[in-house]
């Protein structure tokens, strides 16, 4: 039982800092954190690092992982967080891929994997329906065939960056007889073709991440399907179960927590700090315990997946807590950060990554994190059920 | 002890809320926001004709002679549509610095205006250092002949679009002491004034206000110098209670919306609302807001009794709306799912509202503090 | 809109505060907290309460009801737990008086009032069984019909001093078919008819408040039913309400808190107050803030069964908030106190009612108080359908 | 990096299950419990025999070499049944006093005894007003010629049958310094002590000792004179892990034994394990016992790898063991019903011991306040 790092550890984590250090420049960190050049930085952060071999590190060596151990994981999340950089943008490689890896045809393998590590291609996730959102298995988006083609007609809602996309993963229906997990489809669309619009829904921190996607006739070829029709549900689920290994979110709170600290330990023109009133430094505390614990709760996780282990509830249960402490954390750094910055959503360029700007915004949009991914209600259902063994009604 | 609504208040909140109800509408309160200055001329007028902006003022001064019962019951109504128009910060707040002003000469000038909602004062307190302690004033007032001088900051003043402020400034004590205080009323259109517009996120447009050697005459100061903290201090107090009546209108609201959503929206071909865990959190909702409810209603009866623990029973129902709020809003967007976190759902407007009222003049915490200070001794 | 008192609810505050004093001594009131000596404590008190005409203040007035006004019970209330001193055994006064005065025929009212008032019968109450707690309906303790008589065979569980009881009043089964909420009668049976057995259950307090009632042939005369054959829970159902009514223990908590800001008060030998230290000043605040609000919550309640309307879903969230609380302040109480005196279920006499043992007591019996009388998860089933209109599946 | 157990810890887990099993039934314990000492002395002679008392002691010492990992595993298992013999008392932490006492002629005297079962050392050193601050010693040792008179109380001493206290008493230095601090070994037959006996709740049996003059020689001191306190705070912090092993071991045992009455109690025709309400509090329960076993795991890494942060690790783990073991066991109270608060029924005495557990040593606000003043400086 030690948690101390080896020296061929030691030098991997300088590794990783020098790389960051290098790389993840101020210019570059200011242009993600913008909306108007989030798009442009990302793909351009995510091919630095995938001209570092680190891009797609949780793959299969074969496709291009690195076959890091679970502690080289860590201390890649652990020094890249700390860096303030943020992880790839998670539709490609970390919610596509593994479904195309690990069903895909080859020729499927060739032609997507390639460009997704490389950031050639913007992934967009078709999951979600307006009748169908934590109950996913009721979608209603229709595939229809028709020669070597599908024809899809339907909706699909709160798709992340759609606007920027340039191929969309869809669940689809293609057979309405027998139980609703039957009967879906994975298919792979290319966003440019006729008949799909995407509207933008604007979310409470004002800004634009979410859209609505409507499907009228599109046409797609049937090669674009992943794996077997109607065995579409057997590969998302496989896919959420990624998702939500990628949600706990540990660096982010620990990183956040650092900022909250620094804030709360300015001296005040009375000569005050916050850190040293006893409420809000009880408050901090308790936050911060719990992170203490989720990060060890996620290596433990990490552990046991190196051990052979696949990630099953474990992953459910680190993307409830894992949700539940990055609220915690926006919450506090409002308290620390709201004051007068922090209430406009009027924020010029200038303003937009003031502490208090980000306060609101991380808040705000913060919401989201315990509904979309699965939400936490169902979370604990799968717990319940898994977990301890409690039926349902 | 009656804690019943009176004829009169019956009557009054009817008609708000059926005047809100034709004319604040989700679509419509987002079309008043777009204004220009952040609510609806139209409206405003309208609340003047409806005889709204006279319900706190005396008889003697020309108002309805209401207490904070008939302004929170009104409140409370807005709070359950969100209205923006700035009935609080000009009528509840620095309309009753005005009422109980001792510049009598100011008084009879100003009220007239602010009854018939013709002027919109606004109280200019908060500022960058001050963490919401109301005796915390460093703006500095110097005397020079029958003039002061004033030089300053003021932060987050309610309704930018204000005639005129009611700037809080120091001519003696030092930057915490409670006496040294004088408030003064300055015309929004003095060219010494620097005000920057500020768009809160719950739609309220808030200004900062800076000024050097601003002059104003003695005669537009609102009580003798250096003697406003109690007047602020009383009106603070009571302008709070109006203002958590509003939470506890916007919770209201939020208990019932998510209850009604959980009751139509299915998933798994079962409305959600038949869902044990979400009924709990649903009770969970509507308990706080009745424990707010019962500490409003504690509130008032400590101001209409003149309790002596007024000021502590306001800071609990400030801490107490300032927290619950913020958790019933929280709650209401997680059960409303993805609509939750939307802009076009008005749930989300209503967490920005109750996040900001815990804001004003102070936040859960501090309340707490203040309650604890008062009483533990 | 207020809550200042009438000279003559001032006059009335100044005669209670007169009768306690004179009356409540500290003997009396070390002998009812003592399990000894509780049972003829409790008579005396009751008895001296019944002298001054206060005991069945909840009755209607030709019963021996007071008729006071909502701000009376409330002064009333307030002055008895400021006094220290317990409210009447609550089996025969508040729980199956209601019953008797509002469906007992004339013969038992004129029986049972005026005895139940005086406290010359001491009642417990023969509700819940081992398979039928939350699902109170499910109960199974047969009632069969032979002559005059019923012949009663089951068990009843959780019966609160059924150790000291004359009579009990007991729900039971006189029909199967139909759904389980038919079929109940109201009976009243003596505890000295042969073929009862009381056996003592120990609580995790480590004492003897609850027992095990066994019905073997027990006779009941048909005369002891009170209303109607099988409309047994339409009474209780009316019971229960009542029941909960009296659970909110707004005083009981203000007393708790009072006695706690004393001993937080003291200064240590270190010369600090617990009371100055601020996570425990923070907690106090937060309880003391929830007592206060359920105060007006329980007067506003009050207020308006004054004004005619009837206890129903409000006492529902009485007993939810008023028996959480109570427990927040059990813990607090336990925090302050518990160092080294209530550590030990070995008190003797002497040190019954020291702070400690007080503590520990009160704490662990307190656990019940959000199990019986319908748990909470009961209370938030009712709340949740008939405050919110949710639908049960 | 690696948390799993070695081979040999996992046959040791075993080994004491399986003992546990067939031994420690809910009415063996009861029975055990009812020992005129608070335990079985003939379970503790099997401890003995299977080689458990020898774990924490170093192989030259005659032990088995373990480490906090080995012992935190077999408390962990005590935990899952709530063991009452002195193992933690008298084996991790008076045990580990002695093995790092620098007084090797003392050592060479008791370890044997300790090992093998025969003696049972308790550490003495809460006061009525320490606060469960450890530099906290108002008991007095003056030197006079080669012995110690010792003169003072100590509270809450576990084991109330130990052979040995190890007192801590102060020669030098103000009431809260932690230099000027000496153990001293003093037999339990002493003359001179007072010791009064009280049952505490969780079922042990622990005792109040009062002294003066006590006399001790100078050969009986553990460390040199007033040198103590880093190998009391050493040996505290290791302990502790330990003693939060137990408790997550009795959060275990309450999550697995409230969903297992769960799935098997029925109301309202269905399991009430079914109710979604239900099932989320459960899974709460079972969260925050895997939040408390990774800081288990966290805290263990930290000694393990002589971390600087070790303090820090372990106030976190007994600040949360302390919050949760409470919250968990009042939550399996609740769901069992009325049979949870009840004396027959196991839930109750996890209850119990898991509040005793967190008063040990100071519960969770302290250790919260201690772990906030070394990270917020």
């Amino acid at each position: 039982m030690h948690a101390k790092f080896s020296p061929e550890e030691l030098a991997f984590q300088e590794e990783v800092r020098g790389f960051m250090r290098d790389n993840f420049t101020p210019d570059l960190a200011a242009r993600i954190h913008h909306p108007k050049t989030f798009r442009d930085a990302s793909v351009e952060w995510q091919k630095l690092l995938d001209g570092k071999g680190w891009a797609a590190n949780g793959w299969p060596v074969e496709h291009g992982g690195t076959g890091w151990s679970a502690t080289q994981k860590y201390i890649y999340t652990t020094e890249l967080a700390a860096a303030g950089a943020p992880d790839v943008v998670p539709m490609g490689i970390k919610m596509v891929a593994p479904v195309l890896y690990s069903y895909g045809s080859e020729e499927q393998k060739a032609r997507f994997l390639p460009i997704t590590k490389s950031s050639d291609i913007w992934w967009c996730q078709g999951y979600s329906e307006p009748g169908a959102g934590s109950d996913l298995a009721a979608l209603q988006t229709r595939a229809v065939r028709d020669g070597d083609d599908y024809i899809i007609d339907g909706t699909k809602i709160w798709t992340t960056f759609a606007q920027y996309a340039d191929w969309i993963f869809c669940l689809v229906r293609t057979d309405n007889t027998g139980k609703p997990q039957q009967g879906i489809s994975f298919l792979l669309i290319d966003m440019k073709s006729p008949g799909i619009t995407v509207s933008p829904i604007i979310s409470v921190d004002d800004e634009h991440h979410l859209n609505e996607v409507n499907f009228e006739n599109v046409r797609v070829p049937v090669a674009n399907r992943i794996g077997d029709e109607n065995e579409g549900w057997t590969y998302a689920k496989a896919l959420l179960t990624y998702e939500r290994t990628a949600l706990s979110g540990v660096g982010y709170c620990k990183r956040k927590l650092t900022h909250i600290r620094q804030l709360a330990s300015q001296v005040s023109a009375s000569g005050s700090r916050l850190i040293d009133d006893s409420d809000f430094r009880g408050r901090l505390a308790d936050v911060e315990m719990e992170v203490m614990a989720l990060e060890f709760l996620e290596l433990r996780v990490l552990s046991a997946i190196d051990s052979g282990g696949a990630p099953g509830m474990e992953s459910s249960l680190l993307k409830l807590k894992g949700t539940e402490m990055q609220q915690a954390v926006q919450s506090l750094q409002w308290d620390v950060a709201a004051g007068f910055g922090g209430i406009s959503p009027d924020a010029d360029d200038e303003l937009w990554e003031s502490d208090g700007n980000k306060a609101r915004r991380e808040y705000m949009f913060g919401r989201a994190c315990t509904i979309f991914g699965g939400s936490n209600e169902v979370q604990r259902n799968i717990i319940a059920k898994f977990a301890l063994g409690l039926q349902a009604r | 002890m009656d804690f019943s609504l009176t004829e009169e208040q019956v009557m009054l909140k009817d008609s708000v809320a059926k005047f809100l109800a034709d004319n604040y509408a989700p679509e419509q309160r987002e079309a008043i926001v777009k204004n220009e200055a952040g609510y609806s001329a139209e409206h405003w007028a309208t609340f003047s004709e409806l005889g709204w902006l006279t319900i706190p003022f005396s008889e003697a001064d020309g108002g309805f002679g209401g207490n904070v019962a008939d302004v929170s019951a009104v409140m409370e109504e807005f709070g359950q549509v969100l209205v923006v128009e700035p009935y609080w910060s000009s009528i509840v707040l620095a309309g009753q610095l005005i009422a109980r002003s001792t510049n009598d000469d100011l008084k009879s000038r100003a009220m007239p205006t602010v009854i018939s909602g013709e002027a919109q004062y606004s109280f200019a307190w908060l500022e960058a250092q001050s963490s919401f302690s109301l005796s915390h004033v460093s703006t500095t007032a110097s005397k020079k002949g029958d003039s002061y001088h004033l030089s300053g900051e003021k932060k987050l003043v309610l309704n930018a679009k204000a005639s005129h402020f009611i700037v809080a400034a120091r001519s003696s004590g030092d930057v915490n002491s409670e006496s040294g205080i004088s408030l003064f009323v300055v015309d929004a259109t003095n060219p010494a004034l620097k005000i920057e517009t500020v768009r809160l996120m719950d739609g309220q447009h808030a200004c900062n206000i800076q000024f050097t050697d601003l002059v104003i005459d003695q005669a537009d100061m609102l009580t003798q110098e250096g003697d406003a903290y109690p007047l602020i201090a009383e009106v603070v107090d009571e302008a709070l209670v109006a203002l958590c009546a509003e939470a506890v209108g916007a919770m209201t609201y939020l208990y019932k919306a998510t209850a009604e959503y959980a009751n139509t929206r299915k998933q798994f071909g079962v409305t959600i609302g038949s869902f044990q865990a979400l009924q709990h959190r649903m009770v969970d909702m509507f308990m706080a807001t009745e424990q707010c409810r019962s500490l409003l209603v504690r509130a008032q009866c400590a101001i209409l009794d003149g309790s002596e623990e007024r000021s502590q029973d306001v800071a609990v129902l400030k801490a107490m709306v300032g927290k619950y709020g913020r958790k019933i809003a929280e709650e209401a967007v997680q059960l409303h799912g993805g609509m939750g976190v939307t802009n076009e759902m008005p749930i989300g407007h209503y967490l920005k509202r109750l996040m900001m009222i815990d804001m004003y003049f102070g936040g859960s915490d501090i309340h707490r503090r203040r309650f604890s200070d008062m009483r533990y001794l």
